[in-house]
């Protein structure tokens, strides 16, 4: 295992004291449990909002805690989600008053905590609403499963509900425009190498040096398909139209197009990706109005990329261009 | 005889020690269908536990049981820090004003801890979780109950049932939890939290074999 | 080799169209020759400010190019020099009437082409100032070789210079400025794996799974010294303590910490060396006033990181939190 | 016999051929003590020069040698780009009204191309750059000429010296160009700028063999 580390268990711990000392104006770090607020949390008449999950898809969450975005993030341990009592601490830490909205990535082990949290946050007279975001289309959606699972959709719903509860929006409000934002909203990665988890210290997954994953989460868990090498064109078409057809994104559309690193897989790439994207797009009458492109929901290492499309309207795209002041995502201000 | 509080006590230790011998085995378990942390979350949960433990052991069975439930919530998270928790705090719940544990108590709390975990993970038997481990666990305590077995041999019974559980799961295709997004693809892969279920059951088997 | 990419010979063609697409309000761009302009170039009567080197570096420098940073790159192939054309094109189109600085990055092609270029410019009647950034304390310097690699002092050096173009400074001064931000900052930078140039499709060099390299440059170069893998802590000494000594920086000093990924290195691992960086800073009574952390010049994937200290002051921190939108660094605006 | 304007343009064929076949050789070369791409930017070089060759073919040897090193400088970047490029530049000023070439005006154009790349590259021989080739080359043709040998021998005579060259380059330490930074751990490697100068003397030798 190659990792500038020191040892495995003080991961989480150590990349907060790294972030502490780097960013006293945005966020404040508290230690056991483990949460990082906004450094004027909390905002009185303001919605607070909290998101959490493992540790090594930064800079998501604690990445995006700041003026416009997230009031608290829950770093679990790596790839696993954190538990009800670091959510609770959040979620008490960032009530101005107007309740809080959770935004919790749909994985068993998070929905449960942040569910647990909840109730325990409203034992405590504090206003608590949860949404979920589920916008992997590499994973069949049934009621029988646990469905699919929530990846690059989070990161935009992070900025754009951070910029309403911002503008004062209600709870109800907020809670409403980001299950309009997961209903708008679907994703689909791959990966060319597999992440080592440090504790684990060996590849998640073995993956021959012919071949790629299609379908892939962000924890290192194998994708759905397993097929050779692709030349990058054709890598996002395979991602790219399952999500276009699974919404349906039609002619006519303006939407937001993700294109994320899992990590490993340089911009110089990204590009490429997005480029195509674009060119696929424009072939179906679907425009691009607004773009994020670079590592923001990430997989450790893995060298990989995901495709995120997000159908705007007028409401979303003033939102998502609204100011924004965190360690990983920054405009305006 | 009956299960004392030392029993319980031992019990904790004896999964603990388990869980820790078999971290890499569990992890590895987890990351053909899972994300390769079952084995450290567990760990690191019963880890606190044993830190927890001096402050506990001078209460009552349902005391330590509860505080070994709050401690896993707080330091295992994923899935199996909620489920794990439940297993603890239903066991508390039902075993309130109890001094020591008959088999029959045993089996109702197990009863409870079963119900809970379904409940909070919404799974039900079949979908290659730890439910799986331990509905048929339940089921040969139910019968060792009615049959009036001794405590030791009724938890092996249901040790073994636990294992035969767990080893069913392996064909399952998962339908809870991470392993269920690999779709058929899950198949042929033994579910990590079964495996550490029947652990646990084996590790009561083996302390209260004389109980 | 897993790339997400097309043939290797299209990866910067395709790359820059992904840019064009993705950026219109920022830069224009132009091929054959290639080069990327800000979108209102040139500015006049501002100084125009032109880099670029060899691609496989990104964000760097394309992704500086814009407000408050760069008027023009000139992306060569993979790991080489671009060619005296490009540079002259760039220069001619961002020339507002003030004259254009040239930000060379110390290594023999870079030197010689833009040499080349500034003598074309300046037969065209073009005023052509030229600063060469050698910040990489790795390599030993002497007048008897090629010197010392320019590095990640670029990136600091091309939003403060650009800075103070934007605030209207002349060229001599903004010249100035720049070999002042040269005298004042020192790097060093370390790899845990080789990147492969997609041309080669091999890595640059074979690193076995135990060690590291200390000293790597940022094109594949071997590094300095070969050594066994050490933790995060001690990897930044490593690091740190050649960078502090070189200049030297002294208690009292208050500086800027870059810690830069070499690509492969995800955000939570720098984090960690930021963490151990800061501390060690303190303990010599130098205070971290300014930061960036993140990949912002690359070598490809690269697994690895480097650090580069910069000696502030009040005109340099000013100039370094002005307002800057580029595509990969932005704030103020 | 003498080099004419044909033989000059079967000469930069050639080369571009020996490029491309070379093309991984060279580059595995300056991956040792580089960064990986010297075959590659010289052959993509020759290969626009092989593109423009058709509009070129029609002018005077010195006006396609010029074609020649204008072509280099906007496509091969890198440091062998201004190199190669004022190596043509500079055979191009030395034959100025030249209709044919003797081996005395070819010495005399490689004596301007070996002191235009010194001056441009800072490099005296030593270094372990291409003037550890060129330099003995010169040598060798400025004895030729004084011993008034033919073409062909004299040229094959100075491809001999530039092999020699290239070889002696490998002991040495680098410190100019990229394999500078590498100090001491540059040596027993055979630097890529000399080899491809081989080249092009030895390309030369064999196409004007009878000239
Ligand atoms: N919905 C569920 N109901 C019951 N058990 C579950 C459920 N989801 C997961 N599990 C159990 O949890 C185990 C995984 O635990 P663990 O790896 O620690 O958590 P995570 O999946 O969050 O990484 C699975 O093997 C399975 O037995
Ligand atoms: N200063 C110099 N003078 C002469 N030749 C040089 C100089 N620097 C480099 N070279 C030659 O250029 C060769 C490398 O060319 P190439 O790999 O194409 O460019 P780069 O080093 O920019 O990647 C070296 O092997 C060496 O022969
Ligand atoms: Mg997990
Ligand atoms: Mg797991
Ligand atoms: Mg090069
Ligand atoms: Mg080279």
């Amino acid at each position: 295992m190659k990792k500038l580390i020191n040892k495995p268990e003080d991961v989480v711990l150590e990349e907060l004291q790294g972030i502490e000392l780097a960013h006293p104006d945005i966020v404040k770090v508290f230690y056991d449990p483990n949460y990082i607020v906004r450094a004027d949390a909390p905002v009185k008449g303001k919605v607070g909002l909290v998101s959490g999950g493992g540790s090594g898809h930064e800079p998501m969450h604690g990445g995006f805690v700041g003026m416009g975005m997230l009031d608290a993030a829950c770093p679990g341990a790596v790839f696993t989600s954190p538990t009800p009592d670091q959510m609770l601490e959040a979620t008490k830490a960032v009530n101005g008053g107007a309740g809080v909205l959770h935004i919790v990535k749909n994985y068993t082990g998070d929905v449960m905590n942040f569910e647990m949290a909840a109730d325990l946050a409203k034992e405590e007279g504090i206003e608590v609403e949860s949404v979920v975001v589920d916008d992997d289309v590499a994973v069949k959606d049934s009621t029988w499963t646990a469905g699919r699972r929530g990846v690059g959709l989070t990161v935009l719903m992070e900025k754009i509900v951070g910029a309403a509860a911002e503008e004062g929006r209600s709870l109800k409000e907020v809670a409403d425009l980001a299950r309009k934002v997961n209903a708008q909203g679907r994703s689909m990665g791959m990966a060319l190498t597999s992440c080592v988890v440090p504790h684990v210290g060996k590849p998640s997954f073995d993956l021959p040096e012919d071949e790629m994953e299609i379908g892939i989460g962000i924890h290192g868990e194998p994708g759905r398909v397993r097929m050779k090498l692709e030349p990058a064109d054709k890598v996002t078409e395979m991602l790219l139209t399952p999500v276009v057809e699974d919404l349906p994104f039609k002619a006519g559309d303006e939407v937001l197009l993700f294109v994320n690193s899992m990590g490993g897989t340089p911009l110089i790439e990204l590009y490429i990706i997005y480029r195509k994207a674009v060119q696929m797009l424009e072939a179906k009458g679907i425009k691009v109005t607004r773009h994020l492109i670079g590592p923001y929901i990430t997989s450790l290492e893995m060298a990989g990329a995901s495709i995120t499309l997000l159908k705007l309207d007028a409401d979303l795209t003033k939102l998502w261009d609204a100011p924004v002041k965190t360690a990983g995502m920054r405009w305006g201000i | 005889m009956a299960i004392s509080r030392d029993d319980v006590l031992a019990w904790i230790r004896a999964f603990a020690q388990i869980i820790e011998e078999n971290n890499e085995y569990l992890t590895n378990l987890d990351r053909e269908i899972g994300d390769a942390d079952h084995g450290a979350n567990m760990n690191r949960g019963f880890k606190a536990v044993m830190t927890k433990l001096p402050t506990l052991e001078t209460g009552d069975i349902p005391s330590i049981l509860k505080g070994v439930g709050m401690t896993l919530l707080s330091s295992v998270g994923g899935a199996s820090g909620p489920l794990y928790s439940t297993v603890f705090m239903q066991l508390s719940k039902t075993f309130a004003g109890k001094e020591q544990l008959e088999l029959a108590d045993w089996c109702a709390g197990w009863e409870a801890a079963e119900q809970g975990v379904q409940m909070r993970g919404k799974a039900v038997p079949g979908e290659k979780t730890m439910v799986d481990a331990m509905q048929p666990a339940l089921d040969a305590l139910k019968e060792a109950v009615a049959q009036n077995l001794p405590i030791g041999e009724g938890l092996r019974k249901s040790a073994d049932a636990a294992h035969e559980g767990m080893l069913a799961t392996i064909p399952l295709v998962a339908r809870k939890g991470r392993a269920s997004y690999l779709g058929e693809r899950s198949a042929n892969h033994q579910d990590p939290g079964a495996t550490s279920t029947y652990f646990l059951l084996d590790s009561a088997a083996k302390t209260w074999a004389n109980c």
